[in-house]
Parts: structure tokens; sequence; C-alpha cells
């Protein structure tokens, strides 16, 4: 019976261990009060009870004991707010070097693209060790990524780019829900995350699983040919547009005096609603191609314009490597 | 407390609500009352207000060039039939205050006419961004005024269309409704129903036509008056 | 106790008039309420209906009982009808109506004919929506969020919100009725610091119902818009952003969970205080936090969207805000337990219920503080630790405080008493039968088990079934209360006008109260909850 | 009851100039808002367009609306309407505001 019962999710990732920290002082600052306030209900309860206390005594209140219950809840309160965010920090700051899974959420599925091409249906492979990092979108409703075991989730929205990464610490197979309601089959849209050795994953990774179609940011610089970028946005400073080598991840000074970071967002946004930021220096006639790129392409666009930023270019070089920062296994 | 001794006492006590001590008390709870409700209004309105600030600030551009389709002289033809009714409603409170029915009734209607004015000018608008397909929905369609600035999306000036339709429209209705309020004390006007120590209702619905006006003080610069220059 | 014999039945604003045009006009406060208290009573058994349904399907992992489809709608018509039909208007509509006009010595409400309005309206919503429920349902969620609603749901959405859209206005009207009444009507000498501290907390509720219900009012009608023509403003395929609807349901739907229990927290203080026979430990600090608790719960509301893909910094800037508020909520707490201090109390019905509130409330609000802290919402956000919180606010709250009042008023409003065993077996019931339902789901939820599944992993089997179990213990709990209230009506004790010899204005007239409540306009002289001076002995009922 | 001391509160007789001076003022100030537009100032444009209409709004609310001679308690409510406004607009934007900031320095 009680292999039926397991009382507590299974810890995956590095930052289960921090999450389950503040759970368990949650646990204990609410056991505390809980106790205090039903130990103090039922012994005023039984001690001053009609039948043996049949005059109350008035009391009006007490100015100390209302700050003292004022200030010690504010205080314990701040406490948590600070570990609390704190983790959340973590959680909203992908380390640099992740390794970049690309999601598409729909009703009622998740399609996974790695970089180098692969793609995968409702199931996710990830290497043990390796900061992953996802970057998803949505073509319908709102999806949510949830993995229990990493204590992680966000929104899949559509028609933009949100992220989350993890850091998984332990090879087995774990839930993945979408947790945000969207639609008839909202509880069918679950999967498995696979987390496997990295000799594992290495032969899972060329054993072409998916079928994979060269690179993502390969199939993205063909696009860029197709689309007409290139005619623009050209590999020296002559172009209409600015050269987008080495954007990604720079501050990008605008023509209103804003400077914003070149996020995938950003690249995301200078796409499909190219007005909206205008690069100082450049005027504003980059066309919008919203409607035209489908999610999956846009996608393969953007992870070209990423890959730019390495000195030399992945997508350039044409030669559908792996990433390169595999060998950096934690 | 002790009534006042004034002619028209018999008036006031038929009005008087059985669960209010005086009139005085009665007056104040109605005017109360009334500003409450404005101040939901406002609200309501503010959902609409909280939309178009956020979007204004993603699509500047795009808000542009949808104000730009506004026709300035008719927008502000009407701001000024709307302050005339204005002047005219905060008149007629006053006669009814000063017991003086005739001139109030003559106000008001006054105050119909201006509303219905305001209407009519706005159908006017209204009729001209329909056959522009100035309308969101399937049929809307818009060309970016200027080829050299492509990278406003269409799109987002139908968002800019959706406010101002949902926000003007919103508005005329409460216009509709003030009208039919303002009707409904002519009648009663006529038939000697308010007098000095009685015109509550008089007093609320100035309240309520006043506010309609302040929403749209607020709507014209911020739907029509977004910008002359060209992708500002 | 056989003391109140009533020789000639007074008249009162039940027998003064008979038929059913004097009901469905009338002006009278007192009527108005038992009008709402009849239309409540049906809405939260139909909502309890869906709920069971809900539960009956939870107790297989399969989704085995009802389709998927029929699974959303329930949930979706579980949640509307409980918070927008049933625990909305609970307390504020039904108790705070018949008593506020009476704790403040009034005849009525300051503009009574709006307040029949109120009645109408919330008919006129519930019948849209039950319309739409009824011709294909909703399959939403209570949450409305967008682009589903707008775009990808096939049901009748635009009904739905087209009936809470009416109902908001009857919410908007009745809460300007209790603002104007509370400033307008109090009798001579009743000032602000003599004022019940129900008066209080329904005034608080009254700004959040004035305040924030417009929002979802406009909210909403830009969702019917948006179906109906397209318009895009929620609609990301034409740059339309989906979190600003979230942005806009949750201002208005974040201070309506303190509307929820706000009044019920103003019940719990009079029984205290009652059964306690004392004056509220901190009155002054139990009745500015009512109103911080409504100003702050105006600030909090993206903390229901931490992982919606908002801003880090905004995260920070509600989270934060989050904690703050609940502050005030920990003060009455405290305040309520140090009012039993040296007090002389008593078990009725009505206090056992308020031991129930204080406690489940602590636990619900106590868990509210872990989805506050960001980095705990990120893992349970849409869970069942989620429901499971909510539930205990309430259900555990708001629900227990409306048994509370209910049974605590019973008395003021029918003229008699119910039976006080089964009563004290029924608030049993709902205790045990309670924690059982709600307890899983906090381990069920950290353990990751999403909300609005209809199927569900295998190992979360057990606790599912422990839920469903006790949900049908609470109703057991809740159906008693029904029958035995029923036959009170004929067969109950009379009450007289002060059974619980509590203070407070309301029972200074006779039960039933006359339709001009009082024979002569009191003038109040003495503080609020002045147990010193009302004499012991009175008291008639209970032990 | 509490708050019956100002007698008259509602009804105060403005003169009829007074009304017509508000009049004269608000029409002026749409002229000018309307000339204003057609010059480019840049920001200034929206910020004179606001301020404009402030002014005009304050003077229908204070004199046609008679709030200069109404009950402090409607003064609070007509604060309290432009301090939640004010509450829905600014949080809301928080979140508009802030979402390009970097998580952390140097990114
Ligand atoms: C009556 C209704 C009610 C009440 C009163 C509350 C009260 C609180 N709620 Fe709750 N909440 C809901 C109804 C309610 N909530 C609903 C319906 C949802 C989900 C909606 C949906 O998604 O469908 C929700 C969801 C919800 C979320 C979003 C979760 C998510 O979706 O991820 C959050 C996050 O911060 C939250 C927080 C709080 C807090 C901090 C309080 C505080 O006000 C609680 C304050 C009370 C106490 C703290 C207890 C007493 C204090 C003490 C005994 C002293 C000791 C205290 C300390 C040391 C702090 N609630
Ligand atoms: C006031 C609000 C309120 C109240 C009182 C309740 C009461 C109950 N709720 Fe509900 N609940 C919500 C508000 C409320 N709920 C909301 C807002 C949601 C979210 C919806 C969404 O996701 O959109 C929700 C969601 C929700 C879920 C999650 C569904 C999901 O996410 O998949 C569950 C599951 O257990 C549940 C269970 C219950 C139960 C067992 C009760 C019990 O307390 C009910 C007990 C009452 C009765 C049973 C009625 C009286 C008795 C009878 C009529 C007897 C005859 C009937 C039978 C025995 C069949 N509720
Ligand atoms: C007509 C010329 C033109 C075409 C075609 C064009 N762009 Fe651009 N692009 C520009 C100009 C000009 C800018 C700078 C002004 C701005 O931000 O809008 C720009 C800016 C950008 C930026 C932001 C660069 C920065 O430095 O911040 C990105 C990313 C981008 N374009 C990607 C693309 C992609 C991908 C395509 C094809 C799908 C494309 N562009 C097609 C002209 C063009
Ligand atoms: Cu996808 Cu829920
Ligand atoms: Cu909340």
């Amino acid at each position: 019976m009680w292999k039926n019962l397991p009382l507590f999710p299974e810890r995956a990732s590095a930052l289960a261990w921090q999450v389950d920290g503040l759970y368990f002082l949650l646990i204990a600052v609410s056991a505390f009060f809980t106790l205090l306030i039903f130990a103090a209900i039922f012994y005023f309860a039984v001690k001053y009870r009609r039948s043996v206390h049949p005059h109350a005594v008035q009391i009006e209140g007490s100015l100390p004991l209302e700050l003292a219950w004022t200030l010690i809840p504010l205080g314990i309160c701040m406490i948590l707010f600070a570990w609390g965010s704190l983790i959340y920090f973590q959680e909203a700051r992908p380390p640099k070097d992740a390794m970049e899974v690309y999601v598409v959420a729909k009703q009622w599925m998740w399609k996974f693209e790695y970089e180098d091409g692969q793609r995968d249906l409702n199931q996710l492979h990830v290497p043990v060790g390796r900061d992953v990092k996802m970057i998803m979108s949505s073509q319908d409703a709102i999806h949510s990524f949830f993995v229990p075991a990493f204590r992680i989730k966000a929104d899949v929205l559509p028609g933009r780019f949100t992220t989350t990464w993890f850091r998984p610490t332990k090879v087995g197979t774990y839930h993945l829900f979408c947790s945000q309601y969207c639609g008839t089959n909202h509880s069918a849209m679950i999967g498995q995350v696979i987390v496997m050795d990295p000799t594992d994953y290495q032969a899972w990774m060329s054993g072409g699983a998916g079928g994979s179609t060269g690179t993502l940011a390969a199939n993205g610089q063909q696009l860029f040919q197709q689309l007409g970028c290139a005619t623009c946005h050209r590999s020296d400073t002559q172009g209409r547009g600015p050269n987008l080598v080495g954007l990604s991840g720079k501050p990008v000074l605008l023509d209103d005096g804003r400077t914003v970071i070149a996020d995938e967002n950003y690249i995301r946004e200078s796409i499909l609603n190219p007005g909206a930021k205008i690069v100082s220096g450049f005027k504003p006639i980059m066309p919008t191609f919203q409607g035209q790129v489908s999610e999956e392409n846009l996608m393969a666009l953007v992870a070209y314009v990423k890959s730019l930023a390495q000195t030399q270019p992945k997508g350039e070089a044409g030669d559908g490597s792996s990433a390169p920062n595999t060998s950096k296994l934690q | 407390m002790a009534t006042s001794d004034i002619g028209d006492i018999q008036v006031a006590e038929r009005a008087l609500q059985h669960h209010f001590a005086d009139m005085e008390q009665q007056r104040d709870t109605a005017s109360f009352g009334m500003w409450m409700f404005l101040l939901t209004e406002i609200m309501f309105f503010g959902g609409l207000f909280c939309a178009y600030l956020v979007y204004r600030a993603s699509y500047y551009h795009a808000f542009v060039e949808g104000s730009q389709k506004m026709n300035i002289t008719l927008g502000a033809t009407n701001t000024a039939v709307l302050i005339c009714s204005s002047l005219t409603m905060a008149l007629g409170v006053r006669a009814a205050q000063m017991g003086k029915p005739k001139l109030m009734v003559i106000l008001l209607l006054i105050t119909i006419v201006f509303g219905f004015g305001f209407l009519g000018i706005k159908a006017v608008e209204y009729h001209e961004h329909w056959v522009n397909h100035e309308f969101p929905g399937p049929s809307f369609h818009f060309e970016t005024g200027d080829p050299a600035h492509p990278a406003t999306d269409p799109q987002h000036t139908e968002i800019y269309f959706s406010l101002y339709w949902a926000m003007t429209g919103l508005h005329a209705l409460h216009m509709v409704i003030g009208i039919g309020l303002v009707a409904w004390l002519v009648i009663a006007g006529l038939m000697g129903a308010y007098t000095p120590h009685y015109y509550n209702p008089v007093e609320n619905v100035g309240l309520y036509w006043h506010f309609v006006d302040l929403v749209w003080i607020y709507l014209f610069p911020m739907l029509y008056l977004i910008s002359k220059k060209h992708g500002g | 106790m056989a003391t109140a014999v009533q020789t000639v039945e007074r008249e009162n604003y039940l027998n003064s008039n008979y038929g059913i045009k004097s009901w469905l006009l009338t002006t009278d406060h007192k009527r108005i309420a038992v009008l709402y208290l009849i239309s409540i009573t049906a809405m939260f058994w139909l909502g309890g209906f869906f709920a069971m349904m809900i539960r009956l399907e939870l107790l297989t992992p399969a989704g085995d009982l009802v389709s998927s489809d029929t699974y959303n709608k329930l949930f979706t018509m579980h949640g509307i009808i409980m918070v927008f039909f049933f625990l909305i208007p609970a307390v504020p509509a039904v108790i705070g109506n018949f008593v506020v006009p009476l704790m403040v010595g009034a005849k009525d409400m300051a503009f009574p004919r709006v307040n029949l309005l109120s009645w109408y309206l919330y008919m006129a919503g519930a019948i849209t929506a039950l319309t739409a429920m009824v011709t294909g349902g909703v399959d939403t969620g209570w949450t409305f969020y967008t682009p589903f609603s707008t775009t990808y749901s096939n049901t009748h959405v635009i009904g739905a919100a087209i009936g809470i859209f009416i109902a908001g206005f009857s919410s908007i009207l009745t809460g300007l009725n209790f603002i104007v009444t509370i400033h307008r009507m109090r009798a001579p000498g009743l000032t602000w610091r003599r004022l019940p501290l129900f008066c209080w907390s329904n005034y608080a509720a009254a700004i959040i119902m004035v305040l924030g219900t417009p929002v979802i009012a406009i909210t909403l009608l830009l969702v019917a818009l948006e179906r109906a023509f397209h318009i895009g403003i929620f609609d990301p395929r034409l740059g339309g952003d989906p979190i600003l609807f979230q942005h806009l349901f949750w201002f208005y739907s974040h201070p309506a969970v303190y509307l929820m229990i706000l009044p019920g927290m103003g019940v719990i203080s009079e029984i205290v205080a009652c059964f306690s026979r004392k004056r509220v430990f901190g009155y002054e600090f139990v009745a500015l936090a009512s109103i911080a608790i409504a100003v702050f719960g105006f600030l909090v509301w993206a903390h229901h969207m931490f992982v919606a893909g908002i801003s880090v910094y905004a995260a920070l800037v509600f989270s934060l805000l989050s904690y703050l508020v609940a502050i005030p909520s920990a003060v009455k707490v405290f305040n309520w337990t140090a009012t039993m201090y040296k007090g002389s109390i008593s078990y009725n019905t009505p206090m056992l219920y308020a031991f129930g509130f204080i406690g489940l409330f602590t636990v619900g609000g106590l868990t509210g503080i872990f989805l506050a802290s960001l980095g705990i919402d990120v893992h349970v956000h849409d869970t069942y630790f989620v429901i499971a919180h909510f539930h205990y606010v309430m259900v555990g709250g708001g629900v227990m405080a409306y048994m509370a009042g209910l049974h605590f008023w019973w008395p003021k409003m029918t003229g008699k008493m119910y039976p006080e065993a089964w009563a004290k077996l029924s608030a049993l019931l709902v205790f045990v039968g309670f924690n059982t339902t709600f307890f899983p789901q906090f381990i069920l939820g950290y353990m990751g088990s999403p909300r609005r599944y209809h199927a569900y992993p295998p190992e979360f089997q057990v606790l599912n079934v422990l839920s469903t179990a006790g949900a049908s213990i609470l109703a057991v709990g809740y159906v008693l209360p029904m029958i035995y209230f029923v036959w009170s009506l004929r067969y109950g004790k009379d009450a007289g006008p002060n059974p619980w010899n509590a203070t407070g204005l309301e029972w200074m007239t006779s039960s039933p109260p006359p339709t001009h409540n009082f024979d002569e306009t009191p003038v109040v002289t003495w503080e609020a909850y002045d147990y010193e001076h009302q004499p012991q002995e009175e008291i008639t009922v209970g032990h | 009851m509490a708050e019956h001391k100002e007698t008259g509160s509602v009804g105060h007789i403005a003169p009829a100039k007074l009304y017509v001076a508000i009049w004269a003022i608000l029409t002026a100030l749409t002229l000018t808002t309307v000339l204003v537009s057609l010059v480019d100032i840049g920001p200034m444009n929206v910020v004179v367009a606001l301020v404009i209409a402030t002014i005009k709004g304050t003077l229908v609310v204070l004199f046609f609306m008679h709030l200069r001679y109404s009950p402090k308690l409607t003064m609070a409510t007509v604060v309290a309407a432009m301090f939640w406004l004010f509450l829905l607009l600014s949080l809301t934007m928080t979140d508009y505001l802030t979402r390009a900031w970097p998580t952390y320095p140097g990114h």
C-alpha cells in the first residue's frame, strides 16, 4: 500500500533542494503558528468555559501585543520573501552556456527541437548534469511546461518566447505536465523527461532519433536566404539593416535612447514586429514577417541569428556539428 | 429635525421616503450614492484605459497611424458640443435649485438637443470609418500610410481601432442613456415634480451628464491627438 | 427557557403581508435577504453537485466516469457558480442585507429599490449563466483565460460572461448600498468607533465590490466582444497580449477573494464576542485590519501570474505586497484568539463554526504564504496545492463563516431556534469531512498533481480516494442543516428577541423584526460588545 | 445622524456667470489642445494634451459638478476613484515597463 502512496515528489534537479528547503521552513513556520492558535483556542475554550468561568473579565486590548503580532509575522514574512525571491531569480536566469531546446506547444502535444536538428514529440531527452534551457512558444492557447521533479514551471505563450531552465542531477524518467488549462485534452498533454547518462545521450543523439534534417541553425540560415533577410542584413556594414553577427546577448541601443538586451524575445520581436524597437541609426524599413513564418521556422531563424554570435558562426560553417560545449559536463 | 416652512413643503414631504429622517438626509444620501456610482463608472472605463495605455506603449507608431484617420475637426466640434451641453445642464440644475421649473425644462431641452448633436456627429464619423473598413474584424483593412515605414503592422492599428470603437461606443451608449434620463427629467419637470426642496433627480442626472462629458474630455486627446508628426 | 411565550403574534416582516407579489416587489431589506437566501442556497446545491461529480470522476486515475469535455465543463461551472453566484453574495447579500440596517439602527438600506434591483440583477445573471450551462456548458475554467476563451473554446463563453457581467452589477449596487447606508443611515450616537465589526467588514467588502467589480465587468465584456467580432484586444495573432487579460481579471478577482472572506470575518468577530461574553480584543485593530485588507488586497493581484510570463521585477513587487496583505489577517486571527482569553465561553453551534473558521482559515492563509513565495509558487502553481489553499480559505473560511452566521442570526430571521444537538453534529461532520477532503490535496499538489486534470497518473490515486471519501462526509454535513432549518420553521422553539443575550441593536427588536425594524429610532450611548453591562441571567438557550 | 453637519452641502447655488466663465475656459482649452497637437513638440505633445485634459476635467468636477461645495465625503470619493485608477494603471505598467529589463547585470 505504501508503495502506491508516495508523499513527496522526486528530487532530480539542482534547484529542487533549494525549493524543498524553503518548503520545509514554511512548513515549520506554519506548523508553529497553526499549533499556537489551535492550542490557545483549545486551552481558552476549556479553561474559561461558561460552567467554570461564568463571568468574563473585560480586557480592551493591548498595544504591545498588537505590535508584537504585527511585527513578528512581518519579520518572518520578509525572510520568506527574500529566500523565495532568490530562488526565483535563479530560475529566471538561465546559465549562458546551457544547451538549448526549442519547444513548440500546441493542443495537445509538446514538440521539441534540439540544436542538432533532432525533433521529438512529448519526450524530452537530456543528459544528466548539463544545464538545459528551454525556449518555448505556443501555437494556440497558453500551455505550461511543468516538471515536478525539477520543481520548475513556465507558461508557454502564443506570440512570444518564454524560457526556463534546469540541470538534471539524476538519471531517470520524469513526468512532464501541461499545467495551464488548454482545452479538451489538457490532462492528456503530458509527456516524459528522460534524463540520460551522457554516453547514452550521445548514442541517442547519433541514433538519428526523430529524424534530423540538419541543425536548427542551418535550417534557419536557409530561411534567412529564402525570406530575403540576407538582402538587408549582410555580414558587413554595407547593408540597409544592421549586421547581425555578434548580436545575440548584447545590448542594443535604440533610436529612442533605450537600451535592450538582444535575447530570444527581442530577436523574435524584431522579425514579427520590427517597428516596436528601432535600432539607433537605422530607418524603420524592415517589413513585418508576422503571419509569414511558422512557429518552427521562426525558431530556426532565431537559432540562426543566435548562432551568429559565436565567433565562428555554426550556421555559416554549415557543418551541423553538435553544440560546441558538450564537453563541459559538470 | 424641523423641516423648513416654505410653501412647497407638501411636494417635499411626498418625496420623502419612509426610511429617512428628513429631506436633508435623503438629499445627502442620494447625492453620495450618485458619486459612488460615478466612481464605479470610472473603474469601468478604467479597464479600457488600462488596455489603451499598454498597447499605446507597445505599438506607438501603429496608434499614430490609426489616429491620423480621425477627423479632428469633427472631434473638436463634438468636444465643444459636449461642453456646451454641460453648461446648459449646469444652468438647468441651477434653475431647479432656484425653483424655476420652466427655465429648467427649457435648458434641459437644449441639453438634449446638444446630446443628439453629439451623437449625430459621432454617427457621421462612425460611418466614415465603416466605409473605410476601419472596423475591427474580418473586414478590417488598413494601408500603412507611409511606404517608407512598412514596419508598422496594420494588425496593431486594428487594435487601435478596437479600442477606439470600444471606448467611443461605450461613451456613446452612456450618452444615449443620459439623453433618456434628461428626457425623463423634462417630463417630470413639466408635471411640477421638482422644487427647491426636492430636486435630487435633477442634481444626480446632472452629475451623470457631466461625468459623461468628463470621459470625452480624456478620450478626445487620447484617440484623436496622439501625434501629427508621421511616425512620431 | 419556556419564558418566551408570545401570546399574540406580533406583526413582523414575515406575516405583515402575504402573497407572491408582496415578496417579489418588496423593498424591505429583510425580505430581500430571504429572497437571496433561497436563491443562494439553490446555487450552493448546484455548485456542490458539480463538486461531487468532480470528486467521483477523480476516484480513479482513468477518465472513466465522464468525458474530458464534460469534466472541463464541470469544474468550470463549479467554479463560476461557487464564486460568483454563491460565495461573493452569500454573507453580504443574505446576512449583511438582513442585519446591517438593523445593526446601524436604520429602517432600511439607503436605497431600498436599488436593493431589490440588485436581487433581480443577480437572478438575471444567474439565469443567463445557467442557460449557457444548460444549453452546452462552458469549459474555460472560472478564470476565462485568453486566448483559449476567446478563440479556442467552442462552448457558450459569451453567455457565461454576460451572466457574470450582469451579476457584477448586482454586486456593485449591493456594495454601493452598504457604503451609503453605513455612512448615512446610522442611528444617533452610533459613531464609527461604536460600529459593530460586522458592519466594518461589510463596509470593507463593499469598497472592493464598488471599485473592483466594474473592471471585471468591462474585461468580460471585451472577451465577449472578442468572440463576437474578433476585435483582437487579447488576441496574440493580432499582437494582442493574453497576459493583459490576466492583469485585468485578477485586478478584480484577487480582491474578490477578500470580498468573499471579509464579511465572514465580520461574522466571526460578532460570534466570538458573543459566546465569550467579551468585547472583541483590540477592536480598533480588527476594524482597521478590515480596511487594510480591502486596500492592500488591490495591490497583489499578479501573484496569480508568477509563471505566466510577467516581468521578474513585477513579480518581486507583487510577492512582497502579497506578504504585506497577510499581516492584517494575522492581526485578526490573533485578536479573536485573545478575545477568548478570560472570557466565559459557551459552545453553541455558531461558536463551533467560529472555532472551525479560525483554525481552517489559519491553515488556508498560511498556505497562501507558501504561494506568495516566488520560489515555491513556481512549483505548486496550478497544482492541487492551490486547490487545497483556496478551498481552505473559501470553504473552511468563507462557507464556515456563512454557516456560523446563519445559525447565529437564524433565530432573528425566523423567530425560531434550530435544534442544537443536530446542529452540533453537522458542524462536526463538516469539520471532519472538510479536512479529509482537502488536506490530502496539499500533499498531492506538492507532488505535482496538476489541477483541472480529468485523468491523472496512478500513483496519485490513494490520496484522491481519501479526498472523495471526505467529500461525501462533507456533503452529509451540509445536507443536515438544510433539513433541520426547514424543520425548525415549524417545530423550532420560539427564540424571543435575544436568545444569545447578545449586544447589538439587531437584538433589541423582536424576532422576527417588524417591517420598520424599530418602534422608535434607537439612540446609542454605549460601545460595541458592551457585554460587561449585559445582564448574565437572561441567557435562555445554550449552556 | 453621524455626519449631518454640512447643512446645505448639496444646495449651494452658484452664480450663472461662473458657469458661463467655466464654459468659456473649457472651450478655449479645447481649441488650445487642438492647436498644440498640430505643432510637433515631441514627447511634450502627450504631456500637454493630458495636462490640458486634466485641467478641463478638474474644472468640470469642481464647478459643474459642485465638488467645491460638496461634503468631504464626496471629495474622498473622487480621490478614491483617482487613486484606484492610478493603482490599476501603474501596477499593470510595472509589469510591462520592466519586462525587457535584464535579469542580472552584464547579460
Ligand atoms: C477567500 C478566499 C481567499 C483568501 C482569504 C486568500 C488569502 C490569501 N491568498 Fe489565496 N487564493 C484564493 C482565495 C483566497 N486566498 C483563490 C480562489 C485562489 C486561486 C484562484 C485560481 O487560480 O483559480 C488563490 C490563489 C492564491 C495565489 C496564487 C497561487 C497560484 O495560482 O499559483 C496566491 C499567491 O500568492 C495566494 C496567496 C494568498 C495570501 C498570501 C493570502 C492571505 O490573505 C492569507 C492571510 C492569512 C494568514 C497568513 C493566516 C493567519 C495568520 C497567522 C495565523 C499568523 C501568522 C502569519 C505569518 C507568520 C505570516 N492565493
Ligand atoms: C466558494 C467556493 C467553492 C466551494 C464552496 C467549493 C466546494 C467544493 N469544491 Fe471546489 N472549487 C472552487 C470553489 C469552491 N469549491 C473553485 C473556484 C474551483 C476552481 C475551478 C476552476 O479550476 O476553474 C474549484 C475546483 C475544485 C476542484 C478541482 C477541480 C480540478 O481542478 O480539476 C475540486 C476537486 O476536488 C473541488 C472540490 C470541491 C468540493 C468537494 C467542495 C465541497 O465543499 C462541496 C460540498 C457541498 C455539497 C456537496 C453540496 C451540498 C450537498 C448536497 C447537494 C448533497 C447532495 C449531493 C451529492 C452528495 C452528490 N473544487
Ligand atoms: C528591407 C530590409 C530588411 C529585410 C528584408 C529584413 N530586415 Fe531585419 N532589419 C532591417 C533594418 C533596417 C533593421 C534596423 C531597424 C529596426 O530595428 O527595425 C533591422 C533589424 C533587424 C534585427 C534587430 C537587429 C539589431 O541589431 O538589433 C533583427 C534580429 C532582424 N532585423 C532580423 C531579420 C530577419 C530574420 C529577416 C528575415 C526574415 C529580416 N531581418 C529582414 C532591415 C531588413
Ligand atoms: Cu496544454 Cu494544458
Ligand atoms: Cu490572490
